[in-house]
């Protein structure tokens, strides 16, 4: 498995049956990979649809939020941008999975600009952060050995306190109360690796090895 | 009431300094054909309030090229690095809104609501400026509602009447466009004779123009 | 995800105390078959939220003859006078609020906002007790919010998959009232195979429970 | 001519080509018999219809906003009381007829409670009184000889300075800033008559006699 693949199984683990989910771009849109087939998720795209089914190359007439040709999969529906975000905003997605350019232990993100430098916006970033009931960040540990994973995010934020989750391709880590608290390391790296590759404090009780990893794809 | 008009009708429409919401989502229900009659007019110093920046050869994106807009007010530009360019060299004012507030505030104005309270955006660069209104212990950005001079409608299968639905995910920002602008102009991709009562998107007296000729499809 | 229940399930959701969302305007979309277990199930001290009080022997009126409600939030009250005569004994609390933004306050609670800014009862008795904000030199009264524990919803016609689509008139506040509740049942006038997904107003994700058997006609 | 039939002719002068037109219940609804052959105006009903026909007795699945069966015209819809009051208050109703208990020479108006006495509610009126474009006042000009027309409302406020023209069997006045001015007298009264039954200031210029008495129905 590469890293984006190892992180997008172990995240899948975390969609429940019933669950209306929110993928954004990159790494996050292959999570719908790995989703069992004992589950049925409903994933929502917030250019306006219930229901986002796989990508169909030269269809212009339905495109998911990043602008590609999509489908959608029986039951599902198209719905104008306020219902779309009425979703997003009001708590009806369970899930929403998100890139990160810095995310903290405090649960803050950053994914929107790099003043002076890139600015792309923040599209729906902001909302789906702020509005859904939970949020799992997917991301590569470090940026090409600069961690990513702060003590506090130096880039302007997405959102503050938002994040629940964030997974890479070396670990699991929650965010609580108490701080971000390591929950699942990688077969491939120790625990010390994974605080050598982390400027957060990790809170380390017990450690377990990462799951999802045999569900290859 | 609407009517059916041409090309040079619209073009008469248009004036330097107007602010036009133009629909779609990274163009897709964005009305081609409208924007090609704005560049024909060759009208300056435009406003422009879209989903996002579109393509430096498709959607809004070609106003910009085209030299016509004074500022844009958008979720994301990532698309066409025109306008990033021309914003770092502060010849283009970008106001960048988070996709869900911008079209809550686009539908405020249109419902005649002042504005709405949203956790979207708090504690980010959006927050700048804006006032914080608590309600019941927790912090809210009041968001102020967002109207326009002209809106440009795509996506659409229009009828006799004038009544609109859309096709697929052209919907998007169009019907909330077509409530919050003095005149509302729509190119639809087909008229059809009637739609049913129960399956109208955007009621006929919203529209004031629906473009006719060698535009639609 | 919604799932079909029948009349024991509905009831077993049913507490004392519980703030219950009503569809329907003067009982045209009201589903009264849930009223009918509502009855039967004899939950008291209800909060009501409806367009109005219905009659005395239909719509909501019915649980306020039946001396199950403590408080109602309604636009009107006059085709249900013992509604006026309960209040005016003080047995019953009595909220007026205006008609639009009562949809207002509905449609914000599911769509995540705190609320909205309005100039409907300014200088009224609404205006009591509620903050007033200036917005570029204009002044609005906050409406905050409005949800409840669960929401019964009428007039529509289900599909398979749980989504909705309203018959005629009786759209009114349902869709509204399906965002808003922690639990959404729907009482369907007919089930279908499948809703057009560009005709559905309800997405399932919103709907939790559809009631069946003998109370759909 | 009766009174009721004089005020509703009356009104129906004010309507124009292509106007979005809400009428209350009472004297209001008869406007909709006088609107002349060569005018469309389109009739809304803030439960949720555009296009609103005349009354169908045993129908239930239309109903108008008094709850009675209804009909929709080619080319209506369907809409839900959100969108409805979007209409209604981001000025998209061109004109509202309502009735009033009282009504003063500021343009405020009274309709929706006596305190102690009747309290109905506001239902959608103080929204539409905000709302609309152009508020018109259909009301007998005195209650049983007790003036309604007031130098200022005594009982609770519905909207405050919102109120364009007053129409009566006996006049048509209009509120500017300056006061209350008389336009027009039905021929079987004098200008001391319309004096000595109103308690409001009059302007009096140039007193026409009214309008629309020739067109009988």
């Amino acid at each position: 498995m590469t890293d984006k693949q190892i992180i997008a199984a172990r995240i899948a683990l975390e969609l429940n049956d019933g669950d209306l989910v929110n993928l954004g771009i990159g790494i996050p849109t292959l999570v719908a990979n790995y989703v069992p087939a004992d589950k049925t998720v409903t994933f929502q795209a917030e250019n306006g649809i219930i229901g986002l089914g796989g990508l169909v190359e030269d269809e212009t007439e339905i495109v998911n939020a990043g602008g590609m040709g999509a489908s959608i999969l029986e039951g599902g529906s198209f719905i104008d941008s306020a219902t779309s975000f009425a979703f997003i905003r009001g708590g009806h997605i369970d899930v929403t999975v998100l890139g990160a350019l810095e995310v903290d232990q405090e649960g803050s993100l950053a994914s929107w600009i790099i003043p002076g430098k890139k600015v792309p916006g923040m599209g729906g970033a902001m909302d789906l952060v702020t509005g859904a009931k939970k949020v799992i960040i997917a991301t590569k540990h470090t940026n090409r050995g600069i961690p990513k994973i702060l003590k506090k995010c130096r880039l302007p934020l997405t959102a503050a306190h938002q994040v629940n989750l964030i997974v890479t391709e070396m670990a699991v880590m929650e965010v609580s109360k108490a701080g971000l608290e390591l929950l699942e390391v990688h077969p491939n790296y120790s625990i010390e690796d994974v605080i050598k590759a982390t400027e957060a404090e990790l809170i380390i009780n017990k450690v377990l090895p990462m799951k999802g990893l045999s569900d290859e794809n | 009431m609407r009517s059916f008009i041409n090309a040079e009708k619209f073009i008469a429409l248009l004036e330097d300094g107007m602010s036009i919401m133009v629909g779609g989502f990274l163009t897709n229900g964005t009305p081609e054909g409208l924007i090609d009659l704005v560049i024909e007019s060759n009208v300056k110093d435009l406003t422009i309030i879209c989903n996002d920046g579109g393509y430096p050869d498709k959607g809004v994106g070609r106003l910009v090229v085209n030299n016509q807009v004074k500022k844009v007010i958008v979720s994301h530009i990532g698309t066409n690095p025109m306008i990033g360019t021309l914003m770092s060299e502060q010849k283009l004012e970008v106001e960048l809104v988070p996709q869900g507030t911008l079209a809550e505030r686009i539908r405020a104005y249109g419902a005649g609501l002042g504005g709405i309270l949203t956790q979207t955006g708090l504690d980010t660069l959006v927050q700048e400026g804006k006032q914080i209104i608590e309600v019941n212990g927790k912090k809210y950005l009041l968001e102020e509602a967002l109207g326009a001079d002209i809106a440009l409608i795509g996506g659409a299968i229009a009828d006799n009447y004038g009544n609109l639905k859309y096709n697929k995910t052209m919907r998007n920002f169009n019907p909330l466009m077509a409530t919050a602008c003095k005149v509302v102009v729509c190119e639809p991709r087909k008229i059809v004779d009637k739609i049913n009562s129960e399956n109208v998107i955007t009621p006929h007296p919203f529209v004031d123009y629906i473009l006719v000729g060698e535009y639609n499809d």
